[in-house]
């Protein structure tokens, strides 16, 4: 198995993460292609370990601190998504324009 | 070079003469008010004093001789020092004593004439003022003093003229003379520098020296420098172009008519064309004969303008205007002695006549002769002053102003200048003529004023009677061919001077000048004696007693009036009076209004149209750049998500292709 | 003790510690203020008069009183304090003025009443100026000459004059002290970008110079430069550089209409302050930087310096005819006089830099007075309009006085400070530095000079327009107060000074002229 | 490239990967948010299978336990809460559909240019029994012991957070005086 294969997936499902960034309009389902693309670093980082093989698994070790940080990043969203969907009724990204200069 | 001895400690201690008068401006500033006769004591005391240091100065010259200079130095810069000091030798003695005599008499005078006036401390403050400036002015030994002498007096003739601001034109006229001297001052710096750079040093002495053994950098500047510098001396001494000012300055205090506007400051230009008389004389001689012309100018126009004035102090101030232009013209001309010596016994009697009329003014309280008239009788000590101080203008025999005004006529001649002699003989009828108007007009025929009428004070008539006495025997100090006193005191003993001839005493041209001097007086007897020139008081001078007598000389008059008098006193005078408000002053208005319309157009336009615009403009544009950049904050999270992947993309691009 | 640097650095940081303190006194103390704020204004002129005593004056051209501690090492920029002939007379004024600032303010403190603030920022402004004129380093200079734009930015701003005003030239109205305060502090910003860009040119390139150690020091630079090292158009670059910065400080002609809009706009201390020393950091920087560091340079702008001067003279004149605003026409006489100042600097002769230093003092000292005057003339009419003032001396006869004098002494009145600066400037511009365009500046001379008839002309019709004549009805019915005990405290030593100095320039030229000659020696020789 | 299909891990992986990849074009493609979220679920364990082909046998189950069973759990409680729009016809995506298309394939042009450029011919060594989990636990005490406790404050943040933003919310109610 080379590591292009896994790599070249990996970019794949960051693309659709990106496009699905791009394009949803339901916050939760941004936080969704987020978590996609996260999830491809995931795999990069595992392959990346597969062949190098270092001593100290410094991929998997990192994997494992992003899935961490993963899970703490869909809580706080989904937190701030749910706050504004109280004051707004609706969690459409298009219409959550407050920070505008 | 007469032998001359250093003065000893009295002209060490000469600086005080200077000092004093400031001194006792600050006195009376601090506690002017307070004293009884509101500040006038201390100044007239002050006074007093160099009225007497001056006059033991002035007998020790006249005894064996001083010439003395001294100063100390107050700054150095590169290689000119700037001194303050005071020198004592012939000219400047006589220029202490004229000054000295002058304020004494002319304080104390004033002393009755400014009582219960508004502002009569701040008057004595700015009159010790003039003084003190007016004697740094004479004493100094370089040129930066002499201009810090020159515009001191300057401010205290703008300050003394502008003495009743409350109305608009006192003050006009004060900015007025500030001006025209400030223009005029504009050559007398430039001339200092020049003269100054080329010489190395401001002095004096240095300079003088150099103009006397032809320093070779002086050469190429010294033509230059002397014109330069005469621009100066015709500001301040109201000679043709620059003479506007002084028939204004009449809206001053007469005190301050007669000392400032008449003996001391209008004689600051001759007092330093004499002073430097050896470029003059050296260098800068081929020059000279341009201050002939601008001297004979002033002497005839000034002479012509007297005849048609109303106001008594403006026939005084062009008679005045007329004789500065005689005391330049003999300068001009080569009579160093004759100049100064005018000017010596000038100072004396218009010093006189601008009391006597300030006396008039003071009783009848206006100053047009219009209103005066037969006060012979009422003011006895004003009119025999008077009378002696006219007679002593018109250059009569006995009186002072005959032995000067002669000595000039004499210089004018012999030095290839006959033109002008002719035109100062011409001057000498004019003089006699107009003087001898205002004599009837104010004092013969029937009193045309309501006010009650009575002799001044003592405090005035006293000074009055002195300088009446003055006008008499000043003359007496220079009789040609009998005792030339002041040619020996004052001409030889200069701080540098080369040797000169005193003017030969020429009897036909004595005689001539006063052969015309009489025929004036004569003419214009017959016109004003009764009454004002009315046409019907021309008809009554054919009264019955003196009827055959008045009757051919009538017919002589006729013909002299309308060959010779009425040319002059009808049109061509009314033409120079024209020409002088309209045309001279309309240039002086004129150029003021030009210059505001100038600073309209340079302020308003270049100013706030055109750089304030540029960068306003820049600020506003820069303003509107920032609202359009807003525009692109649109706060929607995924604008912003599309624009990081477009430029990550972009980016990467970019370092691939190119690296 | 206060030889080695510290007597220098006390001066200039005294009033920054005042300045901290008073921020900290609670606001209701006002005596407590008051009384931090003379005694830290005080000290630094104690400390200045203590100096006077010690200062050599034989060997005016060394720096005297300084330290040299090393600041940044990275870029070897040192904390170079030092005072010669020419900078310490300013460094003295510099005292003077904010002390005599202080006092005025005791009693008239400017709309809307905060003492606290007001002080503390007198107080900062008085460490910048002291500093400026103190550093002999590089970036030393630069941070005080932009510190002290700050403390002036919030006096103009907030203090300033709050009616509404036309922008010149647009429909747009702007309240006057935020567009003057605006304009002031992005003008001088725009110039000192370009001086900053100057000094970091002279850094680079005095590494490729002998000691090949890159440095900000002043006295080093000027030994470099008038060895020869910077020349060609790398010099022509950073002079022209230096020069926008310092001309818009001056002010010189095209960069000077941020002035009387600042003017018009500050409180009375802030447009004495800003007239009385902050004119004088752009001629010094002529002085001290640019003419010993680039000479050659030097003498090929002195030509345009001269011009520009001159069009100065004449233009602020002109300009000062048509004014109807009492401080704006006092304003357009600061540029008259400060374009005699520089015509004696782009004379490059002994004669005309003494000028300029005198020049400047004086300045400081008469316009100083002039805008307390001023000040406190539309303090009491409420008005700058001079066609609505009238007959003051009447009304106010000591205040009349002291402006009459003042006007007087600001037309160059021989015998007062004003008179030898204009004076010496034009025999200095009569014959410049050998190998200077004799036309050109001959004629500034006759230009100068006519500049000094201008002067009179519009000074003495303000004095007859404000001062004389009968006051108008509209002032009958106040009850104007003459001038207080605390506006004489403030004015009388300014009073004295001027004529002290005008009839004794020793006090200023003695100091000056023995640095004046070694400065010129160095970089011109001769 | 040939004898890249000989192998029969790589045939394994051939499966699994276009599993991932429908999932995953599902999950930014579905109209119905729980689609997506379940379909993130499926490209999650097939990522997980991966991982146990690569020996990374520990960090494929903690995928599968802590990520697929909390956090997806905790996304579709979100998905419930915030009633998002499971309708069928729901436009669930804004216009710029093209742009985020050509950026995404731009993106996955250049990821793979460069990773094919970089790491052509690397190939990734068959493993025997993978990576002992042991070795994972010294390392995590060990070396990264820094990260492992940064991560564990960011979690406690996140934490916080969550219980701040959550708390905020009832305050409100109690001045409005009760109400939602």
């Amino acid at each position: 198995m080379s590591l292009v294969q896994f790599l070249v997936l990996g970019a794949l499902m960051f693309s659709f993460g990106v496009y699905g960034l791009l394009v949803r309009r339901n916050a939760v389902m941004v936080l969704l292609a987020i978590e996609l693309m996260l999830n491809a670093v995931n795999l990069n980082l595992i392959a990346f370990e597969a062949a190098l093989r270092t001593a100290f698994a410094g991929g998997q070790v990192f994997a494992i601190f992003v899935i961490t940080v993963a899970a703490a990043e869909v809580g706080i969203g989904l937190a701030i998504v749910l706050l504004i969907f109280r004051n707004r009724r609706s969690a459409n990204v298009d219409e959550m324009d407050l920070m505008r200069w | 070079m007469v032998h001359a001895s250093n003065g000893g400690v009295l002209a060490q201690w000469a600086w005080l003469i200077v000092v004093a008068p400031f001194v006792a401006m600050l006195a009376i500033i601090a506690f002017g008010k307070r004293m009884p006769r509101k500040g006038g004591e201390i100044a007239v005391t002050a006074m007093g004093f160099v009225f007497v240091y001056s006059a033991v100065l002035l007998i020790l010259n006249i005894a064996n001789g001083v010439i003395f200079e001294h100063s100390v130095q107050v700054a150095q810069i590169g290689s000119f020092t700037i001194e303050w000091g005071w020198v004592v030798d012939g000219l400047s003695t006589m220029m202490y004593f004229v000054v000295g005599t002058l304020s004494f008499l002319v304080f104390t005078y004033a002393t009755g004439y400014m009582k219960g006036d508004v502002r009569e401390t701040w008057f004595f403050a700015a009159f010790s003022l003039f003084a003190g400036a007016m004697l740094v002015l004479v004493s100094a030994p370089n040129l930066v003093q002499l201009i810090v002498g020159w515009e001191g007096v300057g401010l205290a003739s703008y300050l003394l003229i502008g003495h009743y601001w409350e109305e608009k034109e006192n003050s006009s006229a004060g900015m007025k003379a500030f001006y025209t001297n400030k223009i005029a001052d504009i050559g007398l710096i430039i001339g200092a520098i020049v003269l100054g750079t080329a010489v190395g040093s401001f002095r004096y002495s240095d300079i003088l020296d150099a103009a006397a053994n032809n320093l070779s950098s002086l050469a190429p500047v010294a033509v230059a420098g002397g014109v330069l510098l005469f621009i100066g001396a015709m500001g301040k001494s109201a000679q043709f172009p620059f003479h506007v000012w002084l028939p204004d300055a009449m809206a001053g205090p007469t005190p301050v008519s007669s000392l400032m506007h008449a003996a001391t400051m209008v004689t600051a230009g001759v007092y330093l064309v004499a002073r430097m008389y050896p470029l003059y004389a050296g260098m800068a001689s081929d020059m000279r004969v341009l201050i002939v012309i601008i001297g004979a100018i002033t002497l005839l126009i000034a002479g012509l303008l007297a005849i048609v004035q109303d106001d008594l102090k403006r026939v005084l101030a062009y008679s005045t205007v007329s004789q500065l232009g005689y005391m330049i013209a003999a300068l001009g001309a080569g009579g160093y002695t004759a100049g100064l010596f005018h000017l010596w016994t000038h100072a004396f009697f218009k010093g006189l006549l601008f009391l006597t009329a300030g006396s008039i003014i003071h009783a009848v309280h206006s100053n047009n002769m219009s209103d005066m008239g037969g006060l012979r009788k009422k003011m006895p000590v004003t009119f025999w002053s008077f009378t002696s101080a006219s007679l002593a203008l018109v250059a009569i025999i006995p009186f002072a102003g005959f032995f000067s005004k002669d000595e000039i006529l004499a210089t004018l001649g012999n030095n290839g200048y006959a033109w002008a002699m002719w035109i100062g003989i011409l001057g000498a009828f004019i003089t006699a003529f107009y003087m001898g108007r205002a004599m009837f007009l104010t004092f013969f025929g029937t009193y045309k004023g309501e006010a009650h009428v009575h002799e001044s004070p003592k405090v005035m008539t006293v000074p009055m009677a002195i300088l009446a006495v003055a006008s008499l025997i000043a003359g007496w100090v220079n009789i040609p061919g009998v005792y030339e006193g002041f040619h020996h005191w004052v001409t030889e003993r200069a701080i540098t001077f080369p040797s000169f001839s005193a003017e030969g005493f020429d009897v036909a041209v004595m005689l001539t000048g006063l052969g015309f001097a009489i025929f004036g007086v004569i003419v214009s007897y017959l016109i004003y004696f009764r009454d004002a020139d009315t046409q019907q008081a021309r008809d009554r001078v054919r009264i019955p007693v003196l009827w055959p007598l008045l009757e051919n000389k009538y017919y002589l008059d006729d013909l002299y009036l309308a060959v010779l008098v009425n040319p002059i006193k009808g049109p061509i005078a009314r033409a120079v009076n024209w020409t002088n408000s309209y045309l001279i002053d309309g240039i002086v208005n004129g150029a003021g209004i030009v210059a505001r319309y100038a600073a309209r157009i340079v302020y308003g336009g270049l100013d706030q149209k055109g750089i304030d615009l540029a960068i306003n403009t820049a600020a506003i544009v820069t303003g509107s750049a920032g609202e359009q950049a807003r525009r692109l904050q649109t706060g929607k999270v995924q604008h912003y998500a599309a624009m990081t992947v477009a430029g990550l993309a972009l980016l990467v691009i970019a370092i691939v292709i190119f690296i | 003790m206060l030889d080695n640097g510290w007597g220098l650095s006390l001066i200039v940081f005294l009033p920054l510690v005042g300045a901290l303190i008073i921020l900290l006194t609670p606001k209701k103390n006002l005596a407590a203020i008051k009384a931090f704020g003379l005694t830290f204004t005080a000290l630094p002129l104690i400390i200045a008069v203590f100096l006077i005593a010690r200062f050599d004056y034989g060997a005016g051209s060394a720096f005297q009183f300084g330290t040299d501690l090393s600041w940044i090492t990275s870029i070897n920029a040192r904390y170079h304090i030092g005072v010669d002939g020419i900078s310490f007379p300013m460094l003295i004024l510099s005292t003077i003025l904010t002390l005599l600032a202080l006092i005025y303010s005791f009693n008239h403190w400017p709309e809307p009443y905060n003492p606290k603030a007001f002080s503390a920022l007198i107080l900062v402004l008085g460490t910048a100026m002291n500093g400026t004129f103190v550093a002999l380093d590089l970036v030393l200079f630069f941070v005080f000459f932009e510190l002290v734009l700050l403390p002036m930015y919030f006096m103009i701003g907030i203090w300033g004059d709050k009616t509404m005003m036309k922008v010149p030239g647009f429909r747009i109205e702007a309240e006057t002290r935020l567009y003057a305060a605006i304009k002031f502090f992005v003008f001088t910003l725009f110039g000192s970008a370009f001086m900053l860009l100057g000094f970091l040119a002279l850094y680079y390139r005095s590494g490729d110079v002998a000691p090949f150690v890159r440095t900000f020091d002043i006295p080093t630079l000027i030994s470099m430069g008038s060895a020869g090292a910077f020349t060609g158009t790398f010099a022509f670059l950073v002079f022209g550089a230096l020069f926008l910065g310092f001309a818009v400080k001056v002010p010189m002609w095209p960069l000077h209409t941020w002035l009387p809009d600042a003017h018009t706009a500050a409180p009375t201390v802030g447009s004495v302050l800003l007239a009385g020393i902050l004119l004088k950091l752009g001629s010094y920087g002529f002085i001290r930087i640019s003419l010993p560091i680039l000479p050659q340079e030097a003498q090929r702008w002195a030509p345009a310096i001269a011009i520009l001067a001159v069009i100065g003279i004449i233009y602020g004149a002109l300009a000062c005819l048509a004014q109807s605003d009492m401080k704006r026409l006092i304003a357009f006489s600061s540029v008259g006089h400060m374009g005699f100042v520089m015509l004696g600097i782009s004379t490059l002769t002994v004669v005309g830099i003494n000028a300029a230093v005198i020049g400047m003092v004086a300045h400081g000292l008469i316009t100083g007075l002039l805008f307390f005057v001023a000040g406190s003339m539309s303090h009491r009419y409420h008005t700058r309009e001079m066609v609505r003032l009238g007959g003051n001396q009447k009304l106010m006869p000591k205040m009349g006085a002291i402006l009459g004098f003042t006007a007087i002494a600001s037309l160059g009145l021989p015998g007062l400070a004003g008179f030898w600066g204009e004076f010496m400037s034009l025999v200095g511009s009569y014959n410049p530095l050998a190998g200077l365009d004799l036309g050109v500046f001959r004629t500034a001379m006759v230009f100068g000079a006519i500049g000094t008839v201008l002067t009179a002309g519009y000074m003495l019709w303000m004095l007859q327009r404000v001062n004389l004549g009968e006051p108008s009805a509209e002032w009958g019915g106040h009850a104007l107060v003459d001038a207080d005990s605390y506006e004489l405290a403030a004015w009388v030593p300014l009073m004295v000074l001027i004529v002290a100095v005008g009839v004794f320039p020793k006090l200023v030229f003695g100091a000056t002229n023995s640095a004046v000659v070694s400065l010129v020696t160095k970089a011109f020789g001769g | 490239m040939g004898g890249w299909f000989t192998e029969a891990s790589n045939w394994w992986f051939l499966i699994i990967a276009a599993f991932i990849v429908v999932a995953s074009f599902r999950v930014v493609t579905s109209g119905n948010v729980v689609h997506s979220a379940l379909f993130l679920v499926a490209s999650l364990a097939g990522t997980a299978g991966l991982f146990l082909m690569l020996g990374a046998q520990f960090v494929a189950w903690v995928l599968v336990l802590v990520y697929i069973g909390a956090v997806v759990v905790l996304f579709l409680f979100g998905i419930m809460i915030t009633r998002a729009p499971t309708g069928p016809k729901v436009e669930a995506d804004n216009p710029r559909k093209g742009f985020a298309a050509t950026a995404a394939t731009v993106t996955f042009a250049v990821m793979t240019y460069s990773s094919i450029s970089a790491f052509g011919h690397t190939e990734v060594s068959k493993v025997g029994s993978g990576t002992a989990t042991e070795l994972i636990g010294n390392q995590l005490m060990g070396r990264f012991v820094l990260p492992f406790e940064v991560v564990s404050f960011v979690l406690l943040a996140a934490l916080v957070g969550g219980i701040v933003l959550a708390r905020q919310d009832t305050s409100d109610d109690i001045e409005e005086g009760g109400g939602q």
